[in-house]
């Protein structure tokens, strides 16, 4: 009986399974790269555990030339297994027909022998025994030979390798041939036993102009840097360390004067969250614009801090990485838990401004849009993004600055104003836009100074326990709180070209998947028009979107709907309006994890979109 | 509620070099009870600011929250001030001094706001050296919550509720020297002759400045058996040693009597002529000082004055390598990119 | 002209208005203790500055025959002035035809000089003066001298303060002379001076019998002794201080062994409110009843330990006593501000139960029962309630007990039980209710060991990434939260005779105003009924109660309609139908303020009730 | 993903009186890095448990969050463990005492656990002296985060992408020695030897026992430059002094070359011989310990061993006063006082 073999050019899943601390992630982050060379759009994913050495760690290459950059469900087509630990379980992902790449040194264990998937059998060990002495490096070109095995089997270019190669050694040229050589390794002992190319193979594109890869924490750090900002406080964790690793990369090759030895900028590893956000509020109240990036659990401790921003009208940008889970949870997994405690985060009446970028070029551009937000409007702006977009390279388009653009300082009286002014009165709404001027520390020798506190006070700054005042110091809160959807980014719309009665609301890195879900059901003959929510509080395009369509649904990655929440609470609407699509397992969202929850949710619509 | 002062003063007070008068460093009028040891230490602050001819405006005030963390208030009304939450005012001035290391910082704090809830915050701005007063008001208890104990309640002291302290305190002081602190001083809010010379050192420093002044609080912790009460403080001070702060330029008078004195140069070229009253004590050495604490608790007195100082470290500002022109300052065409930049980036990134 | 009088038996205010730290406490206390041991029913409040000394602070006290307890708006009947910072303030704030009895050893300020309110001068200074040498006695015995020409002014048995100062000082039995003859001194000088009683008095009645006055902290910390808590960990913090002050001092009474100086409990005043926490956590972890008791900042702060109780199913009590504002906000105002930061506490999925006691009576119940919840539920358990139950003497109906309550320890597997089991499994749902049986460290030596963590595990409770396990987990908690009303206390619901189509729902201290205004409401002709809150999750009833109106007011002490939110969000319901109720300037709730929302939005029924 | 231990063994491995073999302490297959200083401490924990009989389901264990914090899945499987949250072991181990004085506590934290996030609550848990074994496995970085400077970073120190950190470290032996700690120790993880006794004395102490043990990150922090590699703390290390735990039966014999030894009785009746290898060094005296740890930061050394112990100091437990049966086994009977109380609780409040 002839094995079935999947057949399928520039749209596959490859899944390297190995172990962490191998030295494997350099290496495949070579293969991703080399599908980017190609022309080709990929998506590289990282599944790694909480833990620095040993245990099973996996990286999720998709390939589409469709440009779909979700995970996708239902297995992979090739698996690289080079972790005995986790092969039995790895097996059973490939699909039937797919591929297993393994090391035969060796005999297969027999009980991960399935009759309808195709074994590639290399003998990784023994190349690598022969050809390396040091137990190391043996290691290390391991990862290099199976890629040479796939370039064989899938069919792309040594010469796209031996640049990256060349590019990836730039300061330390000796590597090159030794890593060229490993690639031939592989690629001839793939082309020796192999019937090469396989049917699942790659073909050179011209798919990917314009765009670049990157993860979403860089484009967060560089954004920063294009920001203006000039503090950075964090303390480490994962999903979001790297943000403030690459801010100081960044800032240390753009900011740093070396002749005077001299950083126009500052990275303070604090000893906590709190600490980390404190320095946040200090640094903006004395004008300058810092931010913070941490994840769920640094979150739930900058609690208190958010609230004294808010009340006290401190600018603050906060990164918020999401991960996995109340708690520790899951620190290497992806989600988006946080949206209700970061919108609602402190006791007392406080609302947060958030923002959703869903890929790199968007954290780039709202990170920018965060420090402008959150000194025009006085309070802490939170950027929700993900472990999936802030850890993974990302493919996207290039990154975009004007040199005219303006960095929005918003409203600070300097000392000229400040001597032009009969008064100054800290919380006063002078221009009736519910933002009052604020002054630096510093600036006039006689005006402008005040006490920022949370504690009440009245609208000069003076502090007060009267109820009146208060109330209405609240009431302005409210009213800026309304009017902030002016100075934020609008929300996505995406139109079918038939017009629908469903609309689908997503934000983040739901994008990809909804998007690839709305295709599929397009080619059902179901339209659907989407709608990306870029910030809370909602522009009012939000709530037209919800009245026009029928169907409503909310694609949340959490348990708890939180989006929906708070699309409710906002704008008042009626939650039967609303369906959730929920995925929170962890993983990241696949086209088919949102279909599951639409199609059994669109009563009659299948037959009668069909029908138009 | 809290009122403006009346405006009017006697023509005649006496003006600093810069011209001011010390109206123009004075605050609000204190809401904090008669007698509070607090309104002592605000005087010696609007007493020093003035001596020193500190621009007020240049001044930014930093706190947490506590009876101590309210009264800056009640000081340099001219000066931008920051009252944040509990614990956390290490953070807020470390953030603040990073944005513009040229303001000089003044930190007011509780005992309960440093030793207890902001310890570990405590513990991590003497580590960073940040250049900036901070001043301990000591009461041994949470005046504004009424008079619990703190952590640096001494171990044996009596509350006013009649009960004893069975913990070990917590003195800032020996946190501070143990822990790599390179101003490290005691007063008592009682001794302005003491106190205001040793504020000007502490602002003169270049670095983190702590001066622990106890501060009696006289509502809830003023009873015998407190050990953190007038009479207490004032029968077992120990004055360790006297400073002098002699300014750049001018040598003022020594108000106490002069024994053998030991010169410490400033950064800012001002000195600081130590006065030694008891023992030839080099405050430069930080075993000498740990030591010299060590037998004050031995005899169950309160050293007081300079412990110890190092003007050589480099501070905060020195140590990262912060441009000199105030980050706050920098111009956004300086500090962004540009579009020719994102090209290259974009360009490595493909 | 004749000057109007308020004539009023058993129905007025009285307001003081005095210095903080002048010792009038006591005596005003004494004052409202003389009005319900004249069998009436009395509602003091103090208003007091975040202060301890020299500054304006008020204790204003509510006589009413009805019962009404809530603040009354409107004006104070009769002002005791002893505050002349606040003089001209509080002369505004009397009743036309009130009453301002004020210290006329000076002349009035002019300013002070009202046409339609009546002046009661006493020469306080003066007759202290004369009397005592020392001028602490002065202080302290003009406050007595007041509360004397109270008595003579308003009808009060002289026998009645005699009896209360008798009580007061029966440790002292020195001071109680001198505080007669204080009293005198004040009872005469009024007699002496004005037409005693006035129109404004006191008629002895019987209307407080099975009624006692205590502070809902004070009930809290006696309620934690009955739930046989052992271990209190807190921090101090206004206006939650005496819960944990009150537990001690009940449990010093009643749980401490003199003779052998051991107490069967302990109270840690940790460094902070993280720290509190993570001690409830232990102990509770350890099988020892513990809780905390604090306020907003605090749970701020505990926001990441509430993460951990919730995922890792540790029971914890958390007493929030509520007050005014974001940040550090009005410490020493009162406010419902902490719901929906206490409901979605932490980052992740994550929902808390929380409980709201109305009065003294509930805050006692309530704590016993968050207790048995906590265990039975394994979950941290928050019990809001605010400063004005929290710190304010309140009436309420003596606190009951029954010796045969069996408090519910939930489910812990002792030694004999693991024996009898084949393989323990912290987080298996054995019994399909979804709470797992948990084990105490030290029962068994070979088993029921596991390892407590806040991270993602299997039902065996061993450390997984698996995205299945994790999402079974996490769906086993929502089903526990949502079976978790049949462990709460159901909502109270009040039904007008009249059926009718107006349902107002509140929760916590909110519940006096309301009752009062739906007693005016029907006096009006229009019939309302209530449904008083207990606890979230909800029970059944409070949907069915949404359902069967057609008006539904929600009552929130916050600007943001925060239970309102909740409510949404947990049934589900259509935001259109739940008006707003709100008040949030950190004054207790009156039944005019609820009027004022209340009436405009009951569209046509005013008339239509009337009607029938 | 962790795997379940091969339950076969040699069936002749040597028994304890308790007749626990070795494997009745051991724990879950190490995830950590091959060669991490953190598996040596956990098989000096297994090893001292062992030695001291202790019935594991009576210890607990109680960790933060980190590489060091995971470990106590390595050791004591049959013993109850909490892993709670980043920096807040020291408050969940203080309430798991205050429930149940009975129990054996075992902590372990890191070095970014205590010093960084945990150093208020480090500093607190000194205070109120409770009984438990602190373990600091300190490397002097975040292993779990990957290698970034922790606040015991040494001043100087190279972190492995080459940055010099400017901080002074926070030494936590000597923030405990100055906040009162009853028993301090500093130990290395290379050094089994030294460590299991001093586990066992810190076991056997009553009150907080802290054991500082310097535990190279193979992986981030083991590399020249490094002053918390293996290399650096072997070459560094000076041995103050050794302890033998002498249990309260038996006496063993000392590993150690025996010098003039120094006796210190602990309350279970058991003692403690040190052994003095280079001083003649009293760790009952605080500021001879004091001295000493300034001594050897002064030669650049790393001073390990019983730094300091009082054995006499009343324990959080004794200071509170609370009940001899644990407070987690007293009936609800007995806690709860009933409706006749109660009625005249009410009476009280008519
Ligand atoms: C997070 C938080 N917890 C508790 C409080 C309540 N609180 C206000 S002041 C204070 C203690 C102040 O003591 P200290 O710092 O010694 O100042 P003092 O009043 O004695 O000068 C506390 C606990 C608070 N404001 N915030
Ligand atoms: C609140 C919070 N912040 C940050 C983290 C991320 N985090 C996990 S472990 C760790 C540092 C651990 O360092 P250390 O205690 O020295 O342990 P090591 O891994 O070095 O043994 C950090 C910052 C977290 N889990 N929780
Ligand atoms: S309570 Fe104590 S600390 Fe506070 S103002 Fe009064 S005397 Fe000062
Ligand atoms: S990263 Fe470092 S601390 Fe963590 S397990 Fe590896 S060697 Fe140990
Ligand atoms: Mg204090
Ligand atoms: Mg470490």
């Amino acid at each position: 009986m002839q094995k079935p073999k999947i057949d399928a050019v520039n749209d596959f899943v490859v899944k390297f399974a190995n172990v962490n601390g191998s030295g494997s992630a350099s290496a495949n982050t070579l293969f991703a790269k080399s599908i980017f060379r190609s022309g080709v759009p990929v998506a590289p994913r990282n599944i790694f555990p909480s833990n620095i050495q040993g245990l099973p760690t996996w990286y999720e290459v998709r390939v589409s030339e469709q440009g779909y950059l979700a995970k996708r469900a239902g297995g992979v087509d090739l698996m690289v297994s080079v972790n005995p630990q986790s092969l039995l379980d790895d097996v059973q992902e490939v699909r039937t027909g797919g591929y297993f790449l393994y090391d035969d040194t060796r005999p297969l264990d027999i009980r991960a022998i399935r009759k309808d998937i195709n074994y590639l059998g290399v003998p990784l060990t023994e190349i690598t025994n022969r050809e390396y002495e040091d137990a190391r490096l043996r290691q290390l070109f391991k990862n290099v030979i199976y890629i040479g095995a796939l370039a064989a089997l899938l069919d792309i270019e040594l010469s796209v390798y031996d640049k990256l190669i060349e590019e990836q050694f730039a300061k330390k040229p000796k590597l090159v041939k030794p890593n060229c050589d490993a690639l031939r390794l592989g690629y001839d002992a793939a082309k020796e036993r192999f019937d090469c190319p396989l049917p699942v193979r790659v073909e050179q594109r011209d798919l990917v102009d314009g765009k670049i890869m990157m993860t979403g924490n860089s484009a967060c750090g560089l954004g920063a840097v294009y920001a203006g900002a000039t503090v950075a406080a964090w303390y480490p964790i994962t999903p979001s360390t790297s943000v403030a690793e690459a801010f100081e990369k960044y800032a240390s090759q753009l900011r740093y004067d070396a002749e005077k030895d001299e950083k126009n900028y500052v990275v303070i590893q604090a000893e906590d969250e709190l600490a980390a956000f404190g320095m946040v509020i200090g640094a903006n109240w004395n004008g300058a614009r810092a931010f913070t990036a941490t994840s769920g659990p640094g979150v739930s401790l900058m609690t208190e801090f958010l609230g004294l921003a808010y009340f006290a009208e401190v600018p603050a940008v906060l990164i918020d990485v999401q991960r996995a889970g109340p708690s520790t949870g899951m620190p290497t997994r992806t989600q988006q838990g946080d949206i209700l405690s970061c919108v609602y985060a402190s006791h007392g009446d406080t609302r947060h401004v958030c923002l959703f970028p869903a890929d790199p070029k968007e954290c780039f551009e709202l990170t920018v849009a965060a420090f402008d937000a959150a000194e025009r409007l006085q309070t802490p702006i939170i950027l929700l993004t993900d472990l999936d977009v802030g850890m993974n390279d990302c493919l996207c388009d290039d990154l975009e600055w004007s040199d005219s653009y303006q960095h929005d300082r918003g409203k600070v009286m300097d000392a000229d104003q400040l001597e032009a002014l009969e008064k100054f009165g800290r919380y006063r709404d002078i221009d009736g836009d519910f933002i009052p001027y604020r002054t630096l520390p510093g600036t006039h020798p006689e005006k402008g100074a005040f006490f920022t506190r949370g504690t009440s006070r009245d609208e000069d700054a003076i502090y007060t326990e009267k109820g009146d005042a208060y109330q209405r110091n609240m009431e302005r809160l409210l009213a800026k709180w309304f009017s902030a959807p002016d100075y934020l980014p609008a929300p996505k719309i995406v139109t079918a070209s038939d017009s629908s009665e469903i609309g689908i609301i997503h934000y983040g890195t739901s994008r990809d998947a909804v998007t690839e879900a709305v295709d599929q059901l397009s080619a059902d003959g179901i339209a659907a028009d989407t709608l990306q929510i870029m910030a809370i509080p909602f522009h009012d395009a939000v709530r037209k979107f919800i009245d026009s369509h029928e169907y409503v649904f909310v694609v949340d990655q959490n348990r708890d709907a939180q989006m929906r929440t708070v699309l409710i609470n906002e704008l008042d609407c009626d939650p039967a309006k609303l369906r959730s699509v929920l995925h929170y397992d962890g993983t990241p969202l696949s086209a088919d994890a949102v279909l599951t929850w639409l199609r059994p949710n669109i009563p009659g619509l299948a037959e009668q979109s069909r029908m138009e | 509620m809290s009122y403006i002062k009346p405006q009017f003063r006697h023509p005649q007070l006496p003006a600093n070099e810069r011209g001011f008068t010390r109206t123009a460093y004075e605050g609000l009028i204190s809401t904090l009870c008669a007698g509070c040891g607090h309104d002592s230490i605000s005087a010696a602050i609007i007493q020093a600011c003035w001596e020193l001819s500190l621009e007020p405006h240049r001044i930014a005030k930093v706190s947490g929250i506590g009876c101590s963390s309210k009264s800056p208030t009640y000081f340099l009304n001219k000066s931008h001030g920051f009252n944040s939450v509990h614990g956390r005012m290490p953070s807020v001035a470390t953030g603040a001094y990073a944005a513009n290391h040229e303001l000089t910082y003044i930190g007011v704090s509780g005992d309960g706001d440093s030793a207890s809830i902001g310890m570990g915050q405590f513990a991590h701005v003497v580590r960073r050296n940040i250049n900036m007063l901070y001043m301990v008001e000591n009461n041994g208890c949470y005046g504004l919550t009424k008079g619990q104990d703190s952590a640096t309640a001494d171990e044996g002291s009596k509350s006013r509720t009649g009960q004893i302290n069975p913990f070990e305190n917590i003195d800032l002081v020996g946190v501070a020297l143990e822990i790599g602190a390179t101003f490290v001083a005691r007063s008592f809010s009682g001794d302005k002759q003491q106190l205001v010379p040793l504020i000007k050192a502490a602002i003169a420093h270049r670095g983190f400045a702590l001066i622990d002044v106890i501060s009696p609080c006289v509502t809830f912790n003023n009873h015998h058996g407190s050990t953190k009460s007038y009479d207490y403080t004032r029968e077992h001070v120990q004055a360790g040693n006297i400073v002098d702060f002699v300014p750049s330029e001018t040598e003022i008078t020594a108000n106490y009597e002069e024994g053998a004195s030991h010169n410490v140069a400033l950064h800012d070229g001002s000195r600081l002529n130590l006065v030694k009253t008891t023992t030839d004590y080099d405050p430069g050495d930080r075993r000498n000082a740990i030591a010299a604490l060590q037998d004050s608790r031995a005899n169950n007195q309160i050293l007081t004055g300079l412990i110890y100082i190092d003007p050589e470290e480099p501070d905060f500002h020195q140590m990262m390598k912060i441009a000199n022109t105030p980050l706050n300052k920098i111009e956004m065409s300086t500090l962004c990119p540009g579009t020719s930049t994102l090209t290259d980036i974009n360009q490595s990134l493909k």
